[in-house]
Formats: structure tokens, C-alpha cells, sequence
């Protein structure tokens, strides 16, 4: 913290401690033992175990120093386009530390988990209702696992028609990294396509690349230059009538929440991201849990074990279900990231189908007032007249008049306390600022960031170097990424030394 | 209230410099015929109060593992999990960040992930470790296909002994490519070495075991490598991280690839999820193994700092080509496993998988006298779980068991054919001599005994 | 935190929000309703609210924020005299927030807290057995108020033997501020009593301050300036003699645990601070529990309620003692601080008698190393062979020779990342640095404190000023207490303008 | 393990460096005779597994009112707590940290408690508050003290709807000094004014009386203020916090010092501990006050910031001569009730005030229907608490009602000999509408009804 700053920062875990030095505090054996070389035999015992030797206060110490070398959204503003970092409900948190939840093992019978599976099948019915699809499974751990579970169940369809030879999943050049090689990890072949002038997919373009080879189109929408595809349902209709599916890439639902439906508009498949729209924490990189719906002509095919209710109400009972013949298998040790369901499903009960539509319309003002603020002093990606939840400028014309660069921006802005936006994604906008404020972000927020961002459009024309040297006043300064690839350092070498 | 916080003046105001009168401006991009004419069909609202009762009555369904004694292993366990774990990750600045794109802010996890990585290193003996996968299974599946797509071969050989959840998700990612799947056939009795010899070839990519195995077996790992690599495979090794406290490391028995479930290292069961996919290889595989890594630098001063690195194997820049198409990982899970490693150190780990390895012989042995009861395997060496054959059907017994508070072990005919009368316990350091002896007394009772 | 240096510091909740803006989810209400105005009479109800109108977002920011501009154990050294600043284990907040235990109304029937009522009474057992007395009562909320119930229940035992005369408790010039008061808020009159060369009570003049108006000493034992009285039975003896009590101020007791008791030593009454030995966390100023220990003597006059046992093992029964003739009373709405309570016999149940001993070693042990290391750089106050858990220096030398004050040597630790030391206590040391390390720091950590004081007694010599004008890297510089005092400023006054 | 970090080397190195050979050499000033000779005889340690199973064996003794309906008030109340407290004030930096003697380095805990003093004041619209005190009950009785001290007054009049157990601690403080405390009569139908006019007189330094008073009735705060006033006494009431989201401010009515149990706050009922006093008064009273109390001040470049100040009315400065002996005070309960009131807010105090309200009422008026059962005091209003006389011993009603997983409200006998058959229920905005049927229905089982 800045009460500690004559410091040399943090050091690593393994650079404290002493000889014989202990922090848990563990059971003496109550139970007759035996030696562990009689029992396992001595070839089978591993050698030294080189871990850290530091006391519960050092480990405690450590990870609170850690801890405030960190962003985050509790920490301030935190505009990562794509990520829709929304504020973490505190609640979400206690109701998944509630030992009825977080104590189960995922075998235990089925009649004493009769409270976790109302969670998961509710969840998937809610969120099937919110896509406007057939079903839900909550097995994927993250986004792209729910884009390889898709095209994993897109291959499976193709298959089960005896449609083999649709070895091609098209892909706008707008799309996230993820969706090819979601779609490669499946042995598909991705067919790259360009967007339009309007950073949108090109109709005609599309009717090209179409043909009896195609499995299917991966879109994100609103695309990731945070546009809506408004030709969505021709797209949908000439993908269909070539015999493909259209897959949604939803990491940007929370702009359309009880707007509008992917379901609706004809996809035949996509993903949720529960650590996105349904504010699960992220966690520095994760949990997450990618959700995937499907309308009913994929619904064979998802991933076992799937989770079936018969009765209602107090009479309801949940069992999991596993004779499906048609399922692609499964895709996780168990069930997915129940934790985190209970959190998006606590969220979702919190919100209601009102709280929802909140939620997509002040995500969507919020993105269009910074897009009208700033629009005067940065390029804004395509000439819409609208944009949905994030906006994405580019700092083109910076970088060619003072030869200061996206990335020197999201510097400077650490500067001033704000978390840069997303850079150089998507890959179509040159020096892309992708900006996503998020519906719980205030105006007062949105307005002292649009002011700095001002200031820092007018420090790029007075002071380039100020911008290309930032960042100025965090823990460290501006770190040497080619250094980290060239002098590869992925682990403490000292620790090994002894060993060696 | 939806935690949304602009007010209505602050809309109006919004609105206005934007230049529109209306939220129905902005989404006119969205053609109508598509705009939901209703609202969602969701259950109402609830206020924070009644929200918190609500999922405590659902929590209140489920059987809580806190409050009753669980013998089940069978890759999700019941370990300690140290007070300090949760105060420290539950910190807003670990829990509501994003993946450290930008490492001048992100220094905190990008430190952490380093030394997760270094203790992950350090208990598998292995050269690199990523910084997390979703879990043991995918883990395994992506060093299947990293280890078909390094060789160009295209089979994969999986033992019978490696959890069959590990084994259906290898399974369904083999599916989907040319790569082919074999199995070695379900007899708990085999001779691991005999059958690997017996099927391995020269189109064998790869070799996955398990260590201890699913039936709680010490494996022979050095031959199982070495018989292997003589066919020019790799080995790839699912392993236990907690028996890692005793057992002989893969790094010593050269296997290539290890994975394992972190979950184990003071993460919550949590039903089965979220888990922590650990992956460490050897360091030729550098440029080929998937996910996250971070590395150490410097910055503009020379100050030591961490950044991600190797991000030219990854999706967002590799796009089609990338090693995996991995994104968000299981980072805070990392974070708690290291917390656990730093706080247990030592002589700590050692300690628990000791206590595993007494609590279990313990209560083998007090199961196993019971009339009717038998040892599955009693010629290999176990760590903490062993298979008993019952003299009554498996899942009637763990329903009689649950009177007694008691959560039994896996009844494994679901999994192996020729076991339906048998069960699978594990016990771990959180059991006490006298849960041992509870659960031998109910199972006499249950099974008739004295 | 460091990311965030191009700030004002944090504005005050009142400076954020906007009107109609909310935080809390709160029910709408379900039973038939009817106006206040009606309910409760228009007379009777108030004007304005004037309270923030904040998101919940902006709620978890500001105090996050607020917490990242505070010093705490789990960031750092605090080495604070007198407080006792250890480690807080986790696992003591843990037991603390069961529901079983924070979930517990005082008035709910007593066989629905049985287990509380356990934690009482075993608590109480094991602090008069730590202590080596008869009994002990764990109402009082803090230290100050042990001392003060120690003080009415002096007087109840003096009136109670028609002693009524006895109005005069003694007091060594060293003690803690809160001793005089305390007798004095029990109506006595304080004297007080010089310490001698060796810091310590000189006997002399004890004996000389005894007569028949003796109520009590009061004695803190170790003493203030860190040494034991090693005359304590004599002094206990010639108080006794006079037919005086004699009270410990036990805020030292970390000194003794499982070394030596007061009980033996002759006193009759001590206080406990739980949130100083017993590991509990200060909360930032609390709170905290001043739990009192008394000999069969002053049994008696204990506050009410007490707690009962009956039976052993799984047969006992615990219940509330109301009927205490002699008892002083009440000095608590309830039953004092369960919850701290209950984090103090987490914190014993860790240790046993084997655990508390070590504490108290090694808390001597640390005092004496820090004492050894910087005794060629300060001065000690008294020239004792070794102190106890804490080691007093004094700045004097330095004051006289470069005009740095105890303060100014404070105020410098603070660029250094460490709490300072206390200040300006006891009384009787000029220039006091009390510096007590605890038990739970490593050699390693001393090590690096001791290394920063020596570099700051040559700053003081070779740069005055740089400390004079000290902290330069906390997130404010030198506060001005005297314009504090001058312009005083309590509240934010603005909110309250329209109002008037 | 005692959380003790030292190693048996670093132990023998300082040694060293203190030139002796051994701990007992330093523990040498303490003279023999008085070194225990034997360990403590306390029960064996436990590891922190056994440890949490112990207390939650424990813990599992109690009857926990998140699983069971509370209708007790009586001083201590089942509020809602928003999440976000505990997720806040459990943060290290606020829990770990003592009092902010220096002030460079507790800016927030200083700013928070200048943040706590404006709500307070803003609460009860008083012109000073300090930064917290014990409990109500102290507070009350160091506001008796803190009005004989200013007046040279020695009687302080307590109204018997005054809380029993605050009107407890009163007597004990009172008890050691000079002072006298005349107790009005306990009559619950008593004209409150009567009463006090009756016993006021030119010695009486102040009248402290409850808003709403014990019995859940909503005095008339103006006219008592008034009578005080006219004897030149001080007014001291105690009022509930969460009423005065609704009810006329102390301030409003004149008030000298207001005293109030901040638990309600955000804090929670914890077997009534710890608990929060918050003080508030006049301007005049800014040198008598007692505790602690911040305020802002600017830095060497002219930067707010905060400090504690007026601490020359303290006992660490002016010891036997201070206002107080108070040192350690309910800081981070503060800080609770703070992150309460902002949390809540202008809105929400209100909309909480107004549910106790509501529902308090609703369930006065059905219980009050069940044969046998009568409203003990109808002609006043009352905010969230009531008394109602009953056909059956309040006690065993208790007890029944424990079997519906009910914990009935406070049988008054007790405190008022003339209230044996009285029972005072507290409906809070915890209970829904089916809590309270629930209540009524298992009522009217218990006294025979249909
Ligand atoms: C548009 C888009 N698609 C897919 C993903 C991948 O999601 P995840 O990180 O959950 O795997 C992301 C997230 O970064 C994304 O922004
Ligand atoms: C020696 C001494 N006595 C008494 C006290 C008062 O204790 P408390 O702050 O718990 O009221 C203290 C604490 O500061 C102290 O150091």
C-alpha cells in the first residue's frame, strides 16, 4: 500500500522463511502407523520436497501484499472491453460459502443433493429463457469450453446426418481468438471472412463463402466491435439454407438481456459467459463457467450427465440422467463450475426479468454516453449511430500524429487510477481502445474517466513521451515483455538448485 | 434496485448529450421483429433477505459434508483446507480482477501464478508448469492431443485404471478428431506392464496412467514409463497432488506430462466444481503445451516483475493455430492452492499425506474383518483409498449408512462391470480414529454383524 | 494503493452519490399497510434523512479504499507497546461468524445456549487457572472497564467490612492512563507513587503511601517500562498488611503466560485484554474484552450474571447465576463480548499450556534481542539486565543532540513500511519508543526493523530534518493535531446545511 | 505450533546476540518462588481441524436464529445485515488494527469514524458524536455521570420503561460515587409526565428516559424534554437507531445527550456481544464528553486528512482527571454500522423503519385476536415491539414454541412484578408474512385454540 513505499517490492514466498520453520497446525496420527517405506515401499518415496518453511503470519503477510499489488473492480473502474466487469455482488458470495453448497462431494448420492440440483436445473432453465432456447448445460468451465462443446455438438450433428464432409466453420476477422481455435481444436478448418465497411458481416460475402462444406458460422453478436449484426436473421437464414448452424459467441449478452434473444434471432447454439454477464467474479483468470443453450435440434447432443425434474413445487425431484444416446460425451470431471452456478443463479433471482432489462438498457446508455463524449477526441471503430454495451475507439490518429499508441493510453490512464480498456482486439480496428463501462458503473464514474481520458488525448499532443513512458505511478514501471520471452524465468531456479 | 446505479435524472441527463430522448433509440439496431416483446419469463425478484433464505433453504436440502462424515474419494477429496485460505482469497482485489493483461496492475496475481508455478514444479519434479486448466480431465485430454499433434501418431492409450470421469471427457475431445482412443481392457487383476506391452505400437502418441490409480493402487511408474518411451511414446501421468507429499515424483520417473486435480490443494469439493486443472511437462514442450504462464522481468528501472509470456502459442494470437484455445483458467483456484503449499510447506504436506496413508491402512484393516467384507487388491501397495467387496449391495449400504451421518464410498459397478459388489472408501487426514471406528460399527450393524 | 498515486485521497461518502440513488435490496412490504402518520402520529415523526444515497458499488470501492489507507497487523510489523500486536489467526474469525454462535440472541432460553454458555465458563476457567485465581467474569468490554469494575468491586469489599474510610488508591507514576481514571471514576482518590532508578515500585516509599485509607494498589506487572516487579510479593505483603487490595493491570500479561501467575504472586484482582494476549483483533480501537480475574476474596462481588456448571462431560449443564447478594451488579447490558470470547477460547483450545508458555518465551526472547541489537544506537530507559515483552528506548539523547524527537523517529519508521513504536508512554521516560515485538515475529522480521532503526538513528544525526519533517511516503504527510484542535471539525457540515 | 514463528536456531542466534544461554536467564527477574513449576492445567491443544470441529460442536448446541425465527428484541435485534458488512469490515487492514495513535497511517479508519459521527448526528440530529462507546447501557451510565459532573447535581432519574438491564449497569456505575439514582415507580400505565413531575427537583441532574420506551410505546420525547428542562435537569434518552428512520429526532425534541445501542447498525445479535454505544449531544458538552473523537485537519500540503482530537479530555492525558476512563472502545462496530447507514441509506432507513412498523403492527393485531391473549398497552403507539398479556405462562409458551422452531419474545416477569402473565414480542422487517402466521397459528395451538 502507499504507506510502504520506500520498498523493493514484494518478495516471493520462497525468498522468507527458515529451516524448520511451520505454519498449519495439523493432527498428531491417532490411529497405530506404520512406516510409510514399509507401507508403500522405499522405491516408491519421493526424494526432497523443496516447499516454502514460513509461519501462518509470513503466508498471511505475503498474500495481503500480493493482494494490494492488484487491480480490480472493488479497487475502482475497470473498463476491459469484452469482459463486462460489472461490480460482484457480495451476496453471490455468501450464498456460495454456505457449507450446504460448498461441502458436497459431486458422488454423493442424488437424494442428499436434491438442493444443488435444483440450483443447476433452474439455473439452466432460466438461462435457456433469457437466450430464447430449448436447453442448457452448465458443464462448460469457461467460454471457449462452451465454444468447443458447440462445435463439438455441431460436428456430432453433421455426423449423425451422414453429413461428413462439413468440415468448415466460417468466422468474421472480428471474431475473439477463441472461436477458431475452438472450431480447429474440433478439426474443423476455419474460413476466415472480413467484415464490411460497417464492421458488420457482409451479407454478400457470406452467401460466398456458404456451401455444402459448411458446419458452421461462429458470430459473436453485438460483435466485438460492440455492434448489433442487424442483418443477424439473413445471416441466420443463408448459414441455414447451405445446410450450416450458426453458433453465438455470447460473451457480449449482457447488452441484450430481456432485449433480445439469440434464439430468437436463429442461432442454433452459443455459450454464456456466467463470469460476465451474471457477475461472477472472475478471480484474476478464473473460475468461470461457459454455459451453452441450444435450440431442440441440438439438444441430443448435450453433454451428459444432464439433470431432469419430475414433479413441481414441493413434490419437484431432480435426478441426473445419463442414457443419452446421442450426447457427445462429457466434457468435465463433473457437473461444472457449481460454485459459480450458485452464484449467477443468485444473481439471476435477485434481478428478475425487470432487473435484467435494467441491466441491458443502462449497459447499453452507459457505452453510448462515453462513445458521445469521447468522440471528439479519439477515431470511434465504424460509423454507427449507435453502439451497444462497449464502444471501440481507435487511437489511429494519435499514433500517427505523436507516435503515441494504444497501448501508451492504457498506460498513462493506470496513472490515474483507472484499469485500461481492452488493446488491439479486435484485430480488425487498428489501436483499438475497446471501452465496456458496464451498467453498474455510475454517470459521476463514466464522467471524471471521460475527463481524464480528455486530458490524456491532450497529453498525447503536448507531452508524447509522458504517454510512451507510462506508466509513471504504479508498483512497477512499464515491464519488458520481450525480455520475459527472450530470458524465459517461469520458475524459482534457486529452489531447484540444491536438488540438482 | 438492480445493481445498476444510474439514477433517473442520470439517464435523462445521459440521454441528452448523447442526443436521443430515448433507451429505445440506442437498441434500434436491433431490428424489432426480434425484440422480445415481453418480459422474461423468470421467477420474480428477490430482495437480499429473502434471496439469503431462499438459497439457504436449498443448501439446507443437500446432505453438507461439514456435518457429516464422507468416505467418498475418487478425485474429489475431503481435505483440510487451512482458515487462512479463504480470508486471503476471498480479498476483492484477487476475487474481482481479470486475467492480468496488463501486468503493471496485475503484479499481485502475476507474482502468485509464478510461485504456483514454482510449487507445482517443485511436487511433481517437473521443468514447467502452466498456470492452471479447468480440471484433471480436460487437462489430460489436452496432453492427449498436445502429445498427438507433437508426434504424429495418432493414438492414444489410456489406462483402465485412470478415473473413468478423466476417461469419458479424453474420450469425447478424441471424438471430434482423427485421433483414436484405446482402452486397455477393465480387469482390476491386470498386470499394468503386460498390458501396456500388449497394445503399445508405433502409432501410440501416448501413454495416460494414473498415480495412485482410481482404485487407490501405488503404480509401478518407472516401468510404466519406460516401457513407454521404448515405443517412443509419451508418458502422460494423472497424478494425486496430496500423495505427491510421499510419493516418488513423476519428474523422477521421466514422465513427460503431468496433470493432475488441484482441487485437493485447499479448494472447496464444491460439488464437483469449480476445479483446478494442474499441468506441468518437461521443458522440451515449451512452445507446445497449452495455457497460461507467466514469467519473471524487469521493468523500466530493472525492477523484478511478472508478466504472462509465451502468449505467441495462444488463442488471442494464434487464433486457429493455437496450442489450445484455453482463456479464462482457474486462476484463484491456483491462488488457493498456493496459499495451501506455502501454509502446509514442508514438513506440512508431508505430514497430511502421511495421515492419508495411516488413516487408511487403519481403516482397511478394520473393514476388512468385518464377516463378509474382502480386500479388492491386497497385493500392492495403496495410498488413500482401497476397494472393498460387500457382502450387500453397495448403494443399500450407503443408504442405510447415511442414518448414521455417514456418506460411504463410491459403488463402483457403474464404473467396472466386475465390480457391482464392490465399494471404494477413502480416507483422509480429516478423519478421526473415532469416525474410523463409527464407520466400521455401522457397517457391521448394516451388515449384520455383531 | 500504489496503482492509484495521481489522487486526492478519497472523498468522503457524502461527497458521492446522487439523489434517488440506492444501494441496499430490500422487500417490499408483504402484510396489509397502513400510513406512519397513522401508525405513529405526525407529531411524532422526523424532517429530513440526510443520509448518503450511494450504489452498492460505490459502497465496497469507498471502504475498500478506506482499508487500503490503514496500517494493520496483516500488512506489517507493529510493534506498538503495550498493545500487543500479534498475529489474529483466521481460524479465530472463523468460529467467530459460526451461525450458531453469531446468531444468538442474549435473552433466548438458556438451554438453547448451551454451547455459548460452555465457552463462557471454560474461558473463565482457563483465564483464572492462566492467572492463578479463583474465579473470573469476562463481562467488562475492554481493559478500562475490568479496571473499573476491579475498582467498584474494591469498594463493595471495603464497604462490605465497614471500611468506608478507605478512599485512596495508589498508583505508580508509570501506569497507564486508564488506572487513575478508573479509580477515580469509582469515586477514590488517586495518589501516586514515584518509581525508583530501577523504574520499578520502590518499597520505601510504598510503605511510606500505605496507611488505613488504602483502598488498593494498582500495579501493572510487567510494568510499563517492560521490567518485572521482582519485589511484587513484598509490595503485595505491605499492601495486604495495610489492609489494601492489590490489583494488576494485566495488559502485559503476554510476559507471563505459563511462566508465573499473578495469582501467586499476592495480587487479588487483575484484568485480562483479550484483544491483546488472547490474539482477538482491535477492530482499529475495538473492540475488545477486559475480562477480570479475582481471588476467593472478591468472588463474591463479581458482576451478574455468572455462569453455573453442573455435571461433567456430556452431562453438563450451564445456566446463569442471577441471585448474588454481594455482587456489584451489572456492568454490561448482556453477558460482555461473546463473540470475542469466543475467538479467545478458539486461540487457548490452540495453544494448551505447552503453546502458552512459548509465548511468553518468545515473546521475552524478541523484546531482549531488539533491546540487545539497538541498545549502542538509543537509550534504554533503566538500566535493567533484561526486560520482559517489551523494551522501552528512549529518543532522549537524540532530541538533546540533534533536536529529533521520539516522534520525529515515529514518524520516519512510517516511510520504512513500519508502525511505529508507542509514544511518549510511559510518562516517566522522556522521549519514549516502546517497542514490543510479540511472540509471533521471526528473528527475520526483527532483523529488518533493526536494521531501519540503526539507518534512522544515523539519519537523525545526519539529517535532521528528513525526519523532523517525516512521513514523506504515507498517503498524508504530517497531520496538524493543533489546528485539529483549534478549528474543530467533527462532522461534515454540509450535509446538514439545508437543514438549517 | 503457537503461531510462534521463531525456529530453535533463530531462538539459539538471539540468544547469542543478548549474550546469555538460555530463555530462563531472561526470565530471571522473575524471583522463583513465583515461576510456575508445572504446565498450566488447561485442556489438551488441538489442531486447527479438531479446533473448528470442537466449536462447531458446540455452536450446533445453540439454537441459531438464521435456522429459527427470533421474535426477542428487548434491546438486541434481528436486523437485516447487507452482505457487503461482513465482506468489508473482515478486511485485515480494518480488523487488525489498533487504535489510530498515528494517524499518518490510519486514514481510513479515521475517516470512517469522521463518516460514523456525521451519520450519527445525522441519525439523531445531535450536534457531536464521539467514535463509539461499550454498549448502550455504559453510555447511559457515563452520560449520568458526565450531567452530575457538569451540574454539581447528584440525583439521576431513570424512568422505569427505561431498558431493565440498561437501568442495571446505571445503578453500578452509580453505586461507587456519590451519586443517587431515584428510579420511578414500575407502572406501565403510568402518566409518564405525572411521574416525572412527581420526583424532579433542584438536585436532579438528569431524567433518562427510552424512545421507544422498553415496552415497544413511543413516548412523548418533547413533553418529557420540556419537564426536564424546567428543572434545570439535562434530558438523557436512549432511543433505538433504526426508529429514528421514521420517528422525530432527539435533536428535534432538544435532547442533551443521546445515548443508543448501535448493534441494530449492521452489527450482529452475537449472544449480545460485542455490542456498539453510540453518544451523541450538544455543542456545549465538547469538553466533557467522554471517548474518543475525530476530526479533520489538514497535512503538511494543506491535504485533509484525519485525527483523532480533544484528547486532553482523555485518560491517557489527563488520567484521574479525565471525562472517561474509556480507552479500547467498539471501533470496527462502528465501522459496521457506518457501512450500514451508507448501504441503507436515505431510502432504505425508512423503508426498514416503516417494515418494522407495518409488521409489528400486523402481528400486535393478529395475535391479539387468539382467545385469552390481550394488548397490554392499546392507547399509545408503539414502533417494533409490543407486550401482550397471555392465558398460559409465558415461559412454558416458550418452550412450546421452541417445537415450531420459534424463539418466542421476553417473558417480563422479571423485570416487572405486575407483567407475570406479559410476554414483549419485537416483529422486525426480518419476519415475512408467513413467519408471522406462523407465529399466530403455532400461538394459538399452544393456548388451545383452534
Ligand atoms: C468475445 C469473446 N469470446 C470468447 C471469450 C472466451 O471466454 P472465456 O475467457 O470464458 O473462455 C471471450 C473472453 O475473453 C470473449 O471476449
Ligand atoms: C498498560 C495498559 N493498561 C490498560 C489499558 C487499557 O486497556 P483497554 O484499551 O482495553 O481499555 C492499556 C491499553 O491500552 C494498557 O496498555
Amino acid at each position: 500500500m502507499d504507506i510502504n513505499t520506500i520498498s523493493d517490492g514484494e518478495p516471493l514466498i520462497f525468498e522468507m522463511g527458515r529451516t524448520g520453520r511451520t505454519a498449519a497446525n495439523l493432527p498428531e496420527c491417532d490411529v497405530p502407523s506404520q512406516s510409510a517405506e514399509d507401507l508403500l515401499g522405499k522405491e516408491n518415496l519421493r526424494g526432497s520436497l523443496p516447499l516454502p518453511e514460513v509461519s501462518e503470519l509470513d503466508v498471511v503477510r505475503h498474500f495481503t501484499h500480493l493482494s494490494q499489488r492488484n487491480y480490480s473492480i472493488d479497487g475502482g473502474f475497470y473498463p476491459l472491453g469484452s469482459c463486462t466487469m460489472k461490480y460482484n455482488p457480495k451476496v453471490n458470495e455468501k450464498t456460495a460459502s454456505m457449507p450446504g453448497f460448498a461441502s458436497m462431494h459431486p458422488l454423493q448420492p442424488v437424494e442428499t443433493a436434491q438442493g444443488a440440483l435444483a440450483v443447476l436445473y433452474e439455473l439452466q432453465t432460466m438461462l435457456a429463457e433469457i437466450c430464447g432456447m430449448a436447453a442448457a448445460t452448465l458443464q462448460p468451465a469457461a467460454g471457449a469450453h462452451g465454444e468447443l462443446l458447440a462445435m463439438m455438438m455441431v460436428h456430432a450433428y453433421h455426423r449423425e446426418r451422414g453429413d461428413e464432409k462439413r468440415n468448415i466453420v466460417i468466422i468474421p476477422d472480428s471474431a475473439h481468438g477463441t472461436n477458431p481455435a475452438s472450431a480447429a481444436r474440433c478439426g474443423f478448418k476455419v474460413k476466415g471472412i472480413p467484415s464490411n465497411e460497417r464492421g458488420c458481416v457482409d451479407l454478400k460475402t457470406l452467401a460466398a463463402a456458404v456451401n455444402e462444406n459448411t458446419a458452421a458460422l461462429m458470430l459473436t453478436n453485438p460483435n466485438t466491435v460492440g455492434l448489433f449484426e442487424s442483418d443477424i436473421q439473413e445471416i441466420c437464414r443463408l448459414v441455414h439454407e447451405a445446410g450450416g448452424l450458426v453458433y453465438c459467441d455470447g460473451a457480449n449478452m449482457n447488452a441484450m438481456l430481456g432485449i433480445t434473444r439469440p434464439g430468437d434471432m436463429g442461432f442454433d447454439v452459443m455459450h454464456f459467459n456466467l463470469h460476465k454477464t451474471f457477475s461472477t467474479p472472475h478471480g484474476g483468470g478464473g473460475p468461470g463457467c461457459g454455459a451453452v443453450s441450444v435450440q431442440p435440434s441440438l439438444e441430443p447432443y448435450l453433454p451428459t450427465p444432464t439433470i431432469i425434474k419430475t414433479g413441481e413445487g414441493i413434490s419437484a425431484v431432480y435426478a441426473f440422467d445419463t442414457h443419452r444416446p446421442k450426447s457427445i460425451g462429457k466434457i468435465h470431471s463433473f457437473y461444472g463450475a457449481f460454485l459459480i452456478a450458485v452464484r449467477a443463479y443468485t444473481y439471476i433471482r435477485s434481478l428478475g426479468a425487470e432487473g435484467l432489462r435494467e441491466i441491458g438498457e443502462n449497459a447499453v446508455l452507459n457505452a453510448n454516453y462515453i462513445r458521445a463524449r469521447l468522440k471528439g477526441y479519439f477515431d470511434i471503430a465504424y460509423n454507427a449511430e449507435f453502439c451497444m454495451h462497449e464502444v471501440v475507439l481507435s487511437a489511429n490518429r494519435q499514433k500517427q500524429q505523436y507516435g503515441v499508441r494504444a497501448l501508451d493510453i492504457s498506460k498513462r490512464l493506470m496513472d490515474y487510477g483507472y484499469h485500461p480498456p481492452t488493446n488491439y482486439f479486435p484485430l480488425i480496428v487498428p489501436e483499438a481502445l475497446m471501452i465496456e463501462p458496464t451498467e453498474t458503473e455510475s454517470k459521476q464514474t463514466l464522467d471524471k474517466f471521460i475527463d481524464i481520458m480528455i486530458k490524456i488525448s491532450s497529453e498525447a499532443e503536448s507531452n508524447p513521451e509522458l504517454l510512451r513512458s507510462a506508466p509513471h505511478h504504479t508498483v512497477v514501471s512499464r515491464l519488458d515483455e520481450t525480455a520475459a520471452v527472450k530470458n524465459l524465468d517461469l520458475r524459482w531456479e534457486p529452489l531447484f538448485a540444491f536438488q540438482k | 434496485m438492480s445493481y445498476v446505479s444510474n439514477t433517473d435524472t442520470d439517464r435523462r441527463e445521459m440521454l441528452q448529450a448523447i442526443g436521443v430522448d430515448s433507451i429505445a433509440k440506442l437498441i434500434s439496431p436491433i431490428p424489432e421483429s426480434i425484440q422480445l416483446q415481453r418480459p422474461l419469463n423468470l421467477p420474480p425478484r428477490l430482495d437480499e433477505m429473502s434471496l439469503v433464505r431462499h438459497l439457504h433453504s436449498l443448501a439446507t436440502l443437500n446432505t453438507d459434508l461439514e456435518a457429516n462424515l464422507c468416505f467418498l474419494g475418487a478425485g474429489i477429496y475431503d481435505h483440510f483446507r487451512p482458515s487462512v485460505i479463504n480470508a486471503l482469497i476471498s480479498r476483492g482485489e484477487f476475487a474481482t480482477a481479470y486475467t492480468p493483461y496488463q501486468p503493471e496492475l496485475s503484479q499481485g496475481i502475476l507474482q502468485a501464478m509464478y510461485e504456483y508455478q514454482t510449487l507445482i514444479c517443485a511436487l511433481t519434479g517437473m521443468d514447467i508448469s502452466n498456470s492452471s486448466m479447468y480440471d484433471a480431465a480436460t487437462g489430460l485430454a489436452e496432453a492427449a492431443l498436445m502429445a498427438c499433434d507433437h508426434s504424429d501418431r495418432s493414438e492414444v492409450m489410456v489406462l483402465s485404471s485412470v478415473n473413468p470421469h478423466y476417461r469419458q471427457v479424453i474420450a469425447t475431445y478424441l471424438q471430434a478428431t482423427g485421433y483414436t482412443l484405446v482402452e486397455t481392457p477393465e480387469d482390476v487383476d491386470a498386470d499394468t506392464a503386460a498390458t501396456i506391452k500388449s497394445l503399445i505400437n508405433s502409432n501410440t502418441a501416448c501413454v495416460i496412467f494414473q498415480q495412485p490409480n482410481f482404485l487407490g493402487t501405488v503404480e509401478n511408474m518407472g516401468e510404466i514409463v519406460e516401457i513407454t518411451h521404448s515405443a517412443g511414446a509419451l508418458a502422460i501421468s494423472a497424478v494425486d497432488p496430496i500423495s505427491l507429499g510421499l510419493l516418488k515424483t513423476p519428474g523422477e520417473c521421466d514422465v513427460d506430462i503431468v496433470v493432475g486435480e488441484g482441487q485437493s490443494l485447499g479448494n472447496p469439493m464444491g460439488f464437483g466444481g469449480p476445479l483446478l486443472g494442474f499441468f506441468a511437462c518437461k521443458k522440451q514442450f515449451i512452445r507446445s503445451f497449452p495455457g497460461r504462464i507467466v514469467g519473471a522481468t524487469t521493468d523500466q528501472q530493472g525492477r523484478r516483475g511478472y508478466t504472462m509470456t509465451l502468449r505467441t502459442r495462444e488463442q488471442d494470437i494464434r487464433r486457429e493455430k493455437a496450442t489450445s484455445n484455453i482463456c479464462t483458467n482457474e486462476a484463484l483456484l491456483a491462488l488457493a492452492a498456493t496459499i495451501y503449499l506455502c501454509e502446509l510447506g514442508k514438513t506440512g504436506l508431508r505430514k497430511i499425506a502421511d495421515l492419508c496413508l495411516q488413516k487408511s491402512h487403519y481403516a482397511c484393516n478394520a473393514l476388512s474383518v468385518i464377516p463378509g467384507v474382502s480386500v479388492l487388491i491386497s497385493s500392492k501397495p495403496y495410498f488413500k483409498e482401497f476397494v472393498l467387496r460387500l457382502p450387500k449391495d453397495p448403494s443399500e449400504v450407503n443408504r442405510e449408512l447415511l442414518n448414521y451421518h455417514i456418506v460411504g464410498g463410491l459403488p463402483l459397478g457403474a464404473y467396472y462391470p466386475a465390480c457391482q459388489d464392490c465399494m471404494l472408501f477413502c480416507v483422509t487426514e480429516t478423519k478421526t480414529k473415532s469416525d474410523i471406528d463409527l464407520l466400521v460399527s455401522s457397517l457391521s450393524l448394516i451388515l449384520g454383524g455383531p
